[in-house]
């Protein structure tokens, strides 16, 4: 077992960090509970049926006045918070990673084409970035969302409201991936591995998507962390401007919305657990993104 | 009616505190309002902030009585529709200039111009004369009860101010000094203006009428995030708040130094059907019919609604059912149709496979998350509950700013709507949400499901000609009547109405929301 | 050099007018603002009156010309909502923005570089990973809650600092500031934190792998060998070198800020642009939306400007051409 | 005088203690320039590191003695270390570029060492530092002083380094590789300066290089290290000129002697037997047409690049790269291109080879004419037949491809072998045939050494059956002794192949040593071209006869 870790650099510095190894966990268990939400939650919080008004407001557990079948207390709804927050988390993680996919296909697209063309078309794209950069993230959901609106059939317009955050949170997301690609592509550009493979008349589609994405990968994985921290935070951000998703369909983001409205009437439980939960879970992304940089780093080479 | 007995006791409390020592009120509220031009927008923060500069012909007392005000007295005309109102002497601009009729006629002229939001108010008016300088006449096209009470927030500014400084005719695009400035003859005027940050008003020492207040400066700021407004009044630094969170009441009454006003606003909350449409829009198994043309699905689905619960739980019981569009109290409510039906699962069932539809169906139900006080939580409330009895309903909520959009494009089955007689009489909904909608004589604008019954179309012109108070209630009681059994709409609850301040602040909570700083004493 | 600044100025105006079409062409999305000017009884009629006055029934392509043509004449058109011209508006509330993210800039940059130096000479140490922890931590937590848990904390419980509003400002020519009271400051305090975490965490961890990156340089290696004092080796000849890329990153997380602002000023009622803004979406006003975007995006442009020249100023080697 | 006793050190790692050096003796006077030589990985920069006490973390001093004079370095705190570092031990290192902190002037990086070890006024260190300067030969220094390194030639950066070194004149100076990344020109100025520093200031100097011709041309005593051991020292005309350890001789044997030409160098057998399935690649190698031997000839080529736009109106002034040259390579011959760095050397191979394009001239590859650059479609045949190897094996193989799909792409690419399984049996093959095991196959690049990489880079050059293969400075990155087995493996290739070369380097020995005909390359104009011996022996243009001078040789009188 020692030589197989003593094998691989990444494992053994892993073995030997302990906060990675607690973000491992904990974030192992926040996807593994989100997976696997209709099965292990109490109740489904979006199937109004199946929870009812009476129950709202309960504390949690501990508390007197508590329900123990609901460990951490309901919410306004009466809906049960582990519940909620399993499925929150589960929707949070969805358009957090789908969002994060797109801006990578978007971003490192854009800068390896960047990159590797350079002059004119390198300045186009930055030029693009630097238009999109201007648009602060709230601003470019608000007005996607404002396009869906107006330009979707209102039938339909209520099951497309995931995908229409996700593209949101996606555009304003792209221009970390498009900037970190150029950059590490100009590095690989004059490396001589690159020049044969131009020189032997390889098409750019394949010098660039064969030969440089593989050897570029290492700082594009770190932003990928990094990102899916922030995407989760501007989900949340965007639910407390009222543009995330509604309310029947809770995210992380909106559960902390709906809690925002009890801080100070004493249900501390609807603001706080969600908060912490949602610490928790981008705490670890960061902690694991921050290590994988640390691998990724020539530095241990 | 128990709150708005509250409300009177409030009231005369403040009366008698007189003459305590000078002092800054600071106060603020979620919106700021956009003008300081009366005649501009006809909405409730800036009619209610102007009530406190501006004067009418008439006022509304503290139960919301019509007092005289810049009119002295007022009778109906001989020989033709319309009222004499006899205006009052000695009274002058806080400019200094005299207050005579011709300034009432130039702020008709201007209150019922193209450009002004708030000429609908005078849709029944033909002409107006000047008889002396004291004395004007409104001549209406029919014979009008209550046009006295329907002006009671048309305000008179001073016609050589207004034509001196360009502002003969309410902004229509760019600002003009009406927009920013202020001459009436109200209790106080404008002391300074930073639109969206903080309004000042200073006593005014020219008022004709006794001072009761002992306000020497009123504050006011807009903060929009109910958490901070609530901060700052606990922080001190603000000294009355309207209004705050309902589940934030425990959290104020708690602390000592502090109090809450609670009172039922004039707005009945109700759910609309989509009478005139043929198929159901958001159904996934009804799709060539509608069912809720059938009057029986429409009381299966008031059936279904546990109002006593959704108070318990939302509202942590301080909202009061109602029967009709309009709250107990206001004039013309109708006595004999106070119960509206109850919660009765079985019965809706029942109802349901009368109507043809023994396990339900599903629909569309739209609401707004931003107008209404717990308006989300209230639909998803009421849809676990329709859900309870077959009665599927797909929530979508949205901002207020694009809802009403949506309902004139009939892009609902069901939807929420909160209504506010503007008159304070019965007449103003049956105008607005029963007449069958017709737009040349604007009436029935926001009837969404055009609900249509020629009977009441038959009534609406004589209830509003009708003198006889005892005539006009019965024909209103028969439209109740009609409505109720049609299930029109499905009346829910009034909206409670809840104000937080300082202990040492002596103020009075109207029902219509509106804020007087003349019966504001801080001791 | 000047050709340096004349092509980016260029690329700049590129990116404003990007900008203003891309937000113009979507606000006839964002809602009716007819619905929202008018009051409850206004009749259908007068909506349509008001909107054709209004110009909105015009064809897109004429709207645009129009806006951006008024835009270069000066004229920035008036406010649906309170009818005032627009860039009255807006040049009341930036002031109360500008401010605010500036002292967020300074307090983010007064902390996160000592605390990015530390922990970049201290790798291993305790304290090192309680920073890196707490900072980690601090931008975990969405702004909004921070925000109102500041407020609570300070406002309410222990009512040393107020909760909303821009406290006691002074008004210098057309700008008000509250840099020059003591009441000013009280207020500016907890809106700069709240905004100035998100970028302090940010700062610390840019100076921190830069630094470090910075350390294992030969010229760094040779002023060891040289026995240059480890004081100034550390700031005069690490910090120097570190702080050049850092500039221009902080330069592009100028965006953030402002997304960040939005939020911050409307927990803390605080009157700026972003405040201003969030009341125009609610409001639909389409002339305060577009004018703010084309605004921001100046400003954008601007501190893009202003980091290429700080970089050329600080790097001698782009500033002085090349072997003499 | 330093003195050091057995010195090891140590690097601990996940796989155990890493010994770095072990037992190393040395002793250095003052005013002697003791040499210390070996290849890449033998310690020799371990050692320099060592006695400043600079080792990079978390290596460290096992044991042995280290004394200065009459202190012991080893004793020093670590605040004292510092002290002396500087004050009594200086340090100059390899690159001049990245040597001096970009954002100081001279001055200031100047003073602040003056300062930082006598308490004198900014004004005397000023002075001090201006006299210093005009000792190591920089021309009006007082205003030059005012400058940023990157106002500085690479040779003058490292005078500015060694002005820095010497400002407090230190009784140690450990100069390690000081002049690897320097032209020859400018390196034996620096040579000289160190010589000149030695006598007259009785400095003792480390000397670290690899390069055994700077070691002959400067060092009074020289110790030769092999993987952290010492395998011989003293004099340095006893132990080149006759070396007694057989590491030692082997790595004489291996250096390519400037003034003659040997057909083979003498390499010390591998210890494995080599391989022998070479033939299959051989035989697919040889059925190609590749008996029809072609040349090349290039006529008044030129290449210009643009330089920045500083400005709308005018366009920026041309950098002249190729100031059209023309050049015959006969067909089966291997011409040799000397040139410095900045000569265009490179840009002449990308020219050929499509990379860039040349504004004017004419490429003719046998009797086919080579478009230029872009205009060169994707499949034009000299795509195929002209190949090329580079110089840095670590860039010049895709770290992230296995060595079986390095190989197998060209096979592929141009659809000499459909079948993947033929593909990989055809690579191992001519893995054998470059003297690689042929299991390389499923191993990734960063599992070989230089030497190793530059074989398969020639394996896979050879998969294009190429006619014609430019060789860009193949072996300036390996260490000597590999140097002569990449040599030898080119020779034996192009004789049994019948390869047109085009062999590129800036070391003329090395040139002198493959090359049947030489060209000399400077700023981008052919200074003279002709048979490799008589341009040797005989060269007609001045530059040629300064470049020979002064390279640093072994002189011949030493040779055993």
């Amino acid at each position: 077992m020692i030589a197989f870790l003593k094998k691989y650099e990444g494992l053994w510095l892993f073995v030997h960090s302990p906060a990675a190894i607690i973000a491992t966990f904990v974030a192992a268990l926040i996807f593994l509970g989100a997976l696997f939400a209709p099965w292990i939650a109490l109740v489904n919080p979006y199937d109004l049926a199946s929870f009812s008004l009476f129950d709202g407001l309960l504390p949690p557990a501990w508390e007197d006045g508590a329900n123990p079948k609901f460990l951490l207390g309901t919410d306004d709804q009466g809906r049960d918070m582990i519940s909620s927050i399993l499925y929150g988390a589960r929707l949070s993680l969805v358009i957090g990673i789908s969002a994060l996919t797109i801006a990578a296909v978007i971003g490192v697209g854009l800068g390896l084409a960047a990159g590797y063309y350079g002059g004119r078309f390198d300045a186009i794209v930055m030029r693009i970035a630097d238009v999109q950069l201007a648009l602060p993230a709230i601003l470019t959901a608000l007005l996607i969302d404002g396009i869906a609106r107006g330009i979707l059939p209102a039938a339909i317009q209520q099951d497309l409201r995931v995908a229409v955050l996700t593209l949101a949170i996606a555009l304003s997301l792209w221009v970390n991936f498009a900037r970190t690609a150029r950059a590490s592509t100009f590095v690989q550009m004059n490396k001589e591995y690159v020049q044969a493979a131009i020189m032997m008349g390889q098409r750019p589609m394949r010098v660039m998507f064969v030969h440089i994405l593989p050897n570029i990968l290492g700082p594009l994985l770190v932003i990928l962390t990094v990102d899916l921290a922030s995407a989760i935070l501007l989900e949340a951000t965007l639910s407390f401007l009222g543009i995330g998703l509604p309310a029947d369909s809770p995210s992380l983001g909106t559960l902390i919305r709906i809690g925002m409205q009890f801080l100070l009437s004493g249900e501390w439980w609807i603001l706080w657990i969600p908060t912490l939960f949602l610490v928790a879970l981008v705490v670890s992304i960061n902690v694991l993104g921050d290590f994988l940089r640390d691998i990724f780093n020539p530095r241990l080479r | 009616m128990k709150s708005l007995k509250l409300a009177l006791l409030g009231g005369a409390l403040s009366m008698s505190a007189l003459g305590a020592s000078a002092e800054t009120f600071r106060w603020a509220s979620t919106t700021d309002p956009q003008t300081m031009d009366p005649h501009a927008v006809n909405s409730a923060p800036v009619l209610s902030f102007l009530n406190n500069v501006y004067e009418g012909l008439v006022r509304r007392g503290q139960d919301m009585s019509i007092e005289p005000s810049l009119a002295t007295s007022w009778e109906p005309l001989e020989g033709e529709n319309g009222w004499r109102f006899n205006l009052r002497t000695g009274v002058t601009f806080q400019d200094g200039a005299a207050f005579t009729a011709e300034d009432v006629l130039f702020s008709y002229q201007r209150a019922s111009d193209e450009a002004a939001d708030v000429r609908s108010w005078f849709a029944p008016v033909t002409d107006v004369r000047v008889v002396d300088d004291f004395t004007i006449d409104f001549i209406t096209s029919a014979p009008n009860p209550l046009f006295p009470d329907s002006i009671a927030n048309f305000m008179i500014l001073d016609k050589d101010w207004a034509e001196a400084n360009d502002a003969a005719l309410p902004a229509r695009d760019a600002e003009n000094f009406a927009t920013m400035n202020v001459n009436g003859t109200g209790p106080f005027t404008l002391a300074s203006r930073d639109p969206g940050v903080r309004t000042t008003l200073a006593p005014n020492e020219t008022w004709w009428d006794d001072v009761d207040h002992n306000v020497t400066e009123a504050i006011f700021t807009p903060i929009g995030n109910s958490a901070t407004g609530l901060a700052a009044l606990l922080s001190g630094e603000i000294d009355f708040i309207q209004p705050i969170p309902l589940q934030d009441v425990a959290q104020v009454e708690g602390r000592d130094g502090f109090k809450v006003l609670e009172g039922e606003e004039t707005r009945v909350i109700m759910f609309g059907f989509g009478h005139e449409h043929d198929t159901l829009l958001y159904s996934s198994d009804v799709t060539d019919a509608n069912p809720f043309t059938d009057p029986r699905v429409r009381l299966a689905a008031a059936h279904a609604l546990d109002i006593a619960s959704i108070d318990r739980v939302l509202f942590r019981n301080k909202i009061e059912p109602a029967s009709q569009l309009v709250p107990a109290g206001i004039s013309g409510f109708s006595e004999e149709n106070q119960d509206r039906p109850a919660f009765d699962p079985e019965r809706a069932k029942e109802l349901l496979a009368e109507a043809g539809y023994p396990d339900g169906f599903s629909f569309g139900l739209k609401c707004t998350n931003d107008r209404y006080i717990n308006d989300e939580a209230l639909c998803r409330a009421a849809a676990s509950m329709f859900a309870a009895v077959g009665l599927n309903a797909e929530l979508t909520t949205g901002p207020v700013r694009d809802y009403w959009p949506q309902l004139r494009e009939d892009d609902f089955d069901m939807y929420l709507l909160g209504w506010s007689p503007g008159t304070f009489d019965m007449e103003h909904p049956i105008r607005f949400l029963l007449h069958s909608q017709d737009d040349e004589a604007k009436l029935g604008s926001w009837n969404f499901g055009n609900y249509s019954n020629a009977r009441v179309d038959e009534l609406l012109p004589l209830i509003q000609q009708e003198i006889d108070p005892a005539a006009r209630q019965a024909m209103i009681d028969e439209v109740v009547a009609i409505t109720q059994d049609e299930v029109a709409y499905i009346p829910l609850y009034t909206q409670p109405l809840i104000w937080a301040a300082k202990d040492n602040v002596e103020l009075t909570q109207r029902a219509d929301n509106f804020f007087m700083l003349r019966w504001v004493t801080v001791n | 050099m000047v050709y340096f600044i004349l092509k980016r100025m260029i690329q700049s105006v590129f990116v404003m007018l990007a900008v203003a079409f891309l937000a113009f062409s979507l606000f006839r999305f964002v809602g009716d603002p007819v619905s929202q000017m008018t009051g409850v009884e206004t009749s259908v009629a007068d909506q349509e009156r008001l909107r054709e006055d209004l110009g909105l029934n015009d064809p897109f392509v004429y709207q645009f010309v129009r806006f951006t043509g008024d835009m270069f004449k000066g004229d920035f058109g008036y406010s649906y909502r309170t009818r005032q011209p627009v860039a009255d508006m807006i040049a009341s509330r930036i002031p109360a923005t500008l401010e605010l993210g500036v002292v967020a800039l300074i307090i983010s940059l007064l902390v996160g570089v000592p605390a990015g130096v530390y922990t970049a000479l201290r790798p291993r140490g305790a304290l090192t990973q309680a920073i890196l922890m707490t900072t980690l931590v601090g931008v975990s937590i969405p702004t909004f809650v921070i925000g109102i848990m500041l407020i609570f904390i300070f406002g309410v419980q222990l009512g040393w600092l107020p909760t909303f509003g821009r406290g006691g400002t002074v008004q210098i020519g057309s700008w008000e500031s509250s840099l020059f009271t003591i009441d000013g400051w009280r207020a500016l305090l907890l809106p700069a934190i709240t905004l100035g975490v998100y970028q302090l965490t940010l700062t610390m961890r840019l100076v921190r792998a830069e630094m470090m990156e910075v350390m294992r340089s030969d010229y760094i290696r040779f002023a060891m060998a040289r026995g240059v004092p480890m004081r100034r080796l550390h700031y005069r000849h690490a910090l120097a070198n570190t702080m050049v890329p850092v500039i221009t990153i902080i330069g592009l997380q100028f965006g953030g800020v402002i997304a960040f602002s939005i939020v911050t000023e409307s927990v803390f009622q605080w009157p700026g642009m972003g405040l201003l803004f969030l009341e125009s979406i609610r409001f639909v006003d389409i002339p305060v939306m577009g004018v703010y975007l084309v605004v921001i995006a100046f400003f954008f442009v601007l501190v893009n400007l202003v980091v290429d020249l700080l970089y050329v100023a600080i790097d001698p080697r782009l500033r002085i051409s090349d072997v003499s | 005088m330093l003195t050091i006793k057995d010195l090891s050190v140590k690097f601990p790692s996940r796989f155990g203690d890493f010994t770095a050096i072990e037992d190393v003796d040395m002793s250095i006077k003052p005013g002697e320039i003791h040499g210390l030589v070996g290849e890449s990985g033998a310690g020799k920069s371990t050692v320099g590191a060592a006695v400043i006490g600079l080792l990079q973390a978390p290596g460290y001093v096992a044991h042995g003695t280290l004394t200065l004079g009459d202190t012991d370095l080893r004793s020093l705190t670590p605040v004292q270390a510092h002290k002396v570092r500087g004050d009594r031990i200086s340090m100059i290192f390899q690159d001049p570029q990245t040597s001096l902190n970009p954002l100081m002037t001279i001055e200031d990086q100047l003073i602040e060492t003056i300062q930082a070890h006598s308490d004198v006024s900014e004004s005397a260190a000023r002075k001090r530092a201006v006299d210093l300067l005009e000792e190591i030969g920089i021309k009006n220094a007082a205003q030059r002083i005012k400058a940023y390194p990157h106002q500085f030639s690479g040779g003058m950066r490292q005078r500015v380094v060694i002005a820095l070194a010497i400002s407090t004149d230190p009784e140690l100076i450990i100069a390690d590789e000081p002049t690897t990344a320097l032209d020859v020109a400018v390196q034996s100025q620096v040579l000289d300066l160190i010589q000149r520093l030695a006598k007259e200031r009785q400095i003792a100097f480390m000397l670290i290089t690899h390069d055994i011709g700077v070691i002959a041309q400067v060092a009074d005593r020289v110790t030769v290290m092999r993987k952290g051991r010492v395998m011989e020292s003293g004099d340095t005309a006893q132990v080149l000129g006759a070396p007694e350890h057989p590491y030692t001789k082997a790595l004489m044997d291996a250096v390519p002697p400037l003034d003659r030409k040997l057909d083979r160098f003498r390499v010390p057998d591998t210890d494995g037997a080599l391989p022998t399935q070479g033939d299959v690649a051989e035989n697919w190698l040889l059925e190609g047409d590749q008996h029809e031997r072609t040349g090349l000839s290039l006529e008044n080529l030129t290449v210009q690049f643009l330089g920045p736009r500083t400005s709308f109106f005018h366009k920026p002034p041309p950098h002249v790269a190729l100031d059209n040259v023309t050049l015959k390579i006969k067909p089966g011959s291997i011409m040799g291109l000397v040139g410095e760095s900045g000569s265009g050397k490179s840009t002449l191979a990308k020219a050929i080879t499509g990379l860039v394009s040349p504004n004017s001239g004419t490429m003719m590859l046998g009797d086919t004419e080579l478009p230029f650059g872009k205009s060169r479609n994707r499949h034009h045949p000299s795509r195929q037949l002209v190949q090329m190897v580079f110089q840095d094996p670590y860039s010049s193989l895709n770290s992230r491809h296995r060595i079986g799909d390095i190989l197998a792409e060209p096979l592929w690419f141009y659809g000499f072998v459909k079948d993947a399984k033929e593909r990989e049996k055809l690579a191992a093959s001519m893995l054998s045939l470059v003297g690689m095991q042929p299991d390389a196959i499923t191993k990734f690049p960063h599992q070989f050494s230089g030497g190793q990489r530059q074989r398969i880079a020639v394996a896979r050059a050879l998969l294009a059956r190429p006619r014609f293969l430019i060789c860009d400075e193949p072996t300036s990155a390996l260490d000597v002794s590999i140097q002569a087995e990449i040599l030898n493996l080119l020779k034996d290739l192009q004789s049994k192949f019948g390869l047109t070369i085009l062999f590129i380097s800036h070391n003329l020995a090395v040139v002198r040593q493959m090359a049947d005909e030489t060209a000399v390359l400077r700023n981008g104009k052919i200074e003279e071209v002709g048979e490799t011996h008589t341009v040797y022996t005989a060269p007609k243009a001045e530059y040629t006869k300064t470049l020979l001078e002064l390279t640093p040789v072994m002189p011949s009188s030493w040779e055993s």
